[in-house]
């Protein structure tokens, strides 16, 4: 029997399902906090997750709503600062997988969080890369979060904050990255992710009731759908788990479905 | 032998730190993260003062620096992110005086940034790093030429070059060491001789402090020398690296300060709100900056009903149960 | 969440973490310094165990060094001092076996190998310095050419170059990465979740570890998690970087461990003694090394009388009025 | 009235005269930290003492016997590491003032701790530059204990562990340090110092009792006697606190006057 939930949850579940136990966990807040929070209690209870703060494995009795946020120093192993994380981001011995969103991403999964429009006078100022160009270029892999729009999902990003597959093909080790590159991007209608060869994005599966053509739609360049599977909607457990003990409160999910 | 250093010289107010230890102009290096220990007092106080064209440097920041561009204190920024997470996930202020072209913003990355100080902090003149390459995080400078190798601003933004060790010669960016003229620095603990204990994650504020020319701390509490010498282990910055103490509890708000009490989320949402219209900003600015004298008068606005919502619970550093919507 | 992981797959005897982690003509990391939380047990395990032709690097280095050296089982070092303070100005073994061409030696000095480690830490190809322009430090190699660039060794000893940043080019030190095989410390405390802390100072052994590929822990306890996340400011690595825990009471004899013990000045006095012959050192082997299967039957050896004199006071972590002649 | 004193006592009491007050010394065991311990408690008191092992102003109820001795992390103000260490030793803040020792020594104060003969197959191998070589290099300035011995005051050191003036005259800043250079070199018998100009030693004072002669037939190149003074003698105050405080147990002073 199908249950009622929000493209949040699928979302937040989807992502928690491509970690594999024993991952280190580099998180940002928001959706990546529910997908780490979530595989760790289900499938992944040996992985860690740390913040690009310093806080590494920390309780998590409630979310934190910042990278900053003092929930992520209490009960970790260790607190510590920005050189530290970023130090265990890139090192050789750990399988770091980093959760990024993103304001627009190009067909190589390269991303935006900076700008829309001329860089020294932007139409739109967004944070900036944070830590997130840094995940994009030292971790094993990467996953994406971002809404499938037209408008996000753009033959060219108007300033690459951090990147992706590059130009596709072997242009990312070229450049000089000696591992990493996005594994999928998670989408409220899919889960999209880079051909072996090309590294260029294909849709890989879409949630259920969502056609392929409707993701097509909804983005800006175009995307291999001949690959495209269905994604199992979210069980009971995952949904009792995200939704009793991650964020009770829904601080991070928002509204309850109908 | 007795500690060498007495606190007495360095305590001041606010009002005298700013005075004496922040010019305008100055390359300013804000502690904390985000929502976390910003200086918030000095903040205040260097709007009160009226300094002018500061130039700001930070790996991710939020409220102090939103304020003080807001205020219109500010000409340049080096950052990585500048937003609180989920209250303000891009600051109000910075967004607006960015699209205004009130600012001029040059990014980094936060490893980049932190490397940066590192750099300072070691008195090394540049460091390595191997994050970013074909990003337009290095192919995209901020700043232009006619600022490019004046005062503290480095003569490049970054240099894309090779490792000279690697018989494959694998490209490495080069990034300019940060040695700011000042560090704003929230701290729980300052001892009666000048050491400064921070609590929970620290970020980057100990290289922040000694790659700077002068050092601001402002603190919880001043404590017996013999309660932080008992574990020198847990200190962070010694005495003869700091300019200022100011004693200022809630010194962050309304960011959190680890063990002593959460970031306020009343407050952020409001500031979310007003920081929206300029009009109401500048209300905020004369309600809760120009029209507070100091500290207390700011804690008095604020209310005591307030203050105990967010104070934190010792055993785990913040407040639970918070409502933080 | 709890704890994610478990300390039960890393704890072992030393005969095994040896036998799993340490390889012959491996690089190897030497946490502590000179007289203060040498991995002895581990150093006395590698010579039971006859590996070969281990390549030591280290910032300045005493104890475990120079019995290393004596057993014959290092080829190659990288370092900045060898020696045990008074006890032993310079180290008994390793001035015997450098004036014999027994091992060959890379020198650099204190600040350029921490350098060094935190590059391999940072995971930064390399590092720049401003120490030691026209000093042989630099001017002179120590490893030829036939063993450059091979395996572990940098192409390089060093590169002077220019500062890229300034108008001026002012000369700057390129410094290689340290990336080594294993790094071997000695902590006071290791969690039941495999979380370490060092108490007292850390010298350079966080970065040591983070730099490396593997990793042995000796510590003093083993102690529940909660007990040290309940205060992880004071924590110093995070499981997931260590492969092996060894539970060693007293671990770093004859050098000190802070808030356990004082380092044992008989013990040290009578090494030097022996070390200076070549037959008593291998009395002193056959005895303290051979003949003693593991810390049990080591300690057994030191005697309770001479472990109570050195244990500390915890109000100063030493042991005061130590007889230290 | 004369009182007996040893020559280490001498060179304890002469280089803690060296020390102006709130200098932040950089201290190694031995005599440099009998100097130091002096100094703070006559003259000195807001002065600093801290090691490259990373304590900083320990208590120093007992004397330090090596750099990681646990004494220098009892009662500190802060306990760190070697890379604060040596931050703090160039910091451009700081007036810091560090105490060396050294196997030979040359006319511009340059110095060998390393090794004599050659490098690659030494006839005797010493510890290595340590952190002298980074305190040459860094400090605001450099006090240096010798013995004073025609063997050990040479024309040209077998390996030049850490940089004095390099060559004299303006070739130190020449080679790229940007400040420091040895201040003083204090020995069993006096006091040599460097000229402004061409950074040459020079013997500024002898101690009481010692002939500018005796210095020059102990020095293995041309030593200018020209300038050479006459250092006060120990007073009570000093020798007291010397003996009675600092080192009570003569772990460093060694045997006693007769």
């Amino acid at each position: 029997m199908a249950h009622a939930y929000t493209s949040k949850e699928m979302m937040a579940l989807t992502a928690g399902r491509l970690v594999k136990n024993g991952d280190v966990l580099f998180a940002g807040t928001g959706l990546s906090m529910l997908a780490a929070a979530v595989a760790k209690r289900i499938h992944a209870p040996q992985s860690v997750v740390f913040f690009e703060t310093g806080g590494i494995d920390p309780a998590l009795k409630e979310l934190p709503l910042a990278v900053a946020d003092p929930r992520v120093m209490a009960g970790t192993c260790m607190n510590s600062g920005l050189l530290d994380a970023f130090s265990l981001l890139g090192h050789r011995r750990l399988r770091t997988i980093a959760f990024l969103g993103a304001a627009q991403i190009d067909p190589f999964g390269n991303i935006n969080s900076t700008c829309l429009g001329d860089y020294h006078r932007p139409k739109v100022r967004f944070p900036g890369c944070g830590g997130a160009c840094d995940a994009a270029s030292l971790a094993f892999g990467v996953i994406i979060f971002m809404q499938q729009e037209k408008k996000r999902f753009v033959e060219k990003v108007d300033y690459l904050s951090s990147v992706g597959w590059l130009k596709g093909g072997n242009s990312r080790r070229q450049a000089g990255y000696k591992r990493g590159g996005p594994i999928a991007v998670v989408t409220n209608l899919g889960v999209m992710k880079f051909d072996e060869q090309s590294r260029r994005m294909y849709l890989a599966a879409c949630y259920p009731g969502v056609s392929p053509a409707q993701v097509a739609e909804n983005t800006g360049f175009d995307l291999d759908l001949t690959r495209a599977g269905e994604s199992a909607p979210p069980s009971q457990e995952e949904l009792t788990i995200l939704r009793r003990e991650v964020d009770p409160q829904r601080l991070i999910l928002g509204p309850a479905p109908e | 032998m007795s500690a060498s250093i007495d606190l007495k010289d360095k305590l001041m107010s606010a009002e005298e730190a700013v005075r004496r230890f922040v010019k305008d102009g100055d390359m300013i290096a804000l502690g904390g993260f985000t929502v976390n220990r910003n200086a918030m007092v000095i903040a205040r106080e260097i709007i009160r003062q009226g300094r002018r064209e500061l130039h700001l440097v930070m790996h991710s920041h939020g409220q102090a620096m939103d304020i003080l561009v807001g205020a219109g204190v500010v000409s340049r920024l080096e950052l990585a992110y500048g937003g609180t997470g989920r209250f303000a996930p891009t600051g109000i202020r910075f967004r607006k005086a960015v699209q205004a072209g009130q600012v001029q913003v040059e990014d980094y990355s936060n490893f980049q940034m932190s490397l940066r100080f590192l750099a300072g902090a070691l008195n090394l003149p540049f460091i390595p790093s191997c994050s970013g390459f074909e990003s337009d995080v290095l192919n995209r400078e901020g700043f232009g030429p006619e600022l490019r190798g004046r005062g503290r601003i480095p003569s490049r933004k970054a240099i894309i070059t090779d490792n000279p060790f690697s018989p494959d010669r694998e490209p490495v960016v080069l990034l300019p060491a940060l040695a700011p003229d000042v560090a704003l620095i929230h701290a729980q603990f300052v001892g009666e001789d000048g050491t400064v204990r921070i609590k929970g994650l620290t970020f980057l504020d100990i290289e922040q402090a000694k790659a700077a020319s002068r050092v601001i701390v402002t603190c919880e509490e001043v404590v017996p020398s013999t309660f932080l010498r008992q574990d020198p282990d847990q200190n962070s910055l010694p005495p003869f690296l700091v300019d200022a103490v100011v004693l200022a509890p809630f010194g962050a708000h309304p960011t959190a300060c680890h063990y002593f009490y959460d970031y306020d989320p009343r407050h952020l949402n409001m500031y979310r709100q007003v920081a929206g219209d300029d009009n109401d900003f500048r209300t905020y600015l004369k309600e809760w900056v120009y029209g507070v004298a100091d500290q207390e008068a700011y804690l008095a606005k604020v209310g005591v009903s307030d203050l105990m919502r967010i104070k934190a619970n010792s055993s785990v550093g913040y407040a639970p149960g918070l409502d933080r919507r």
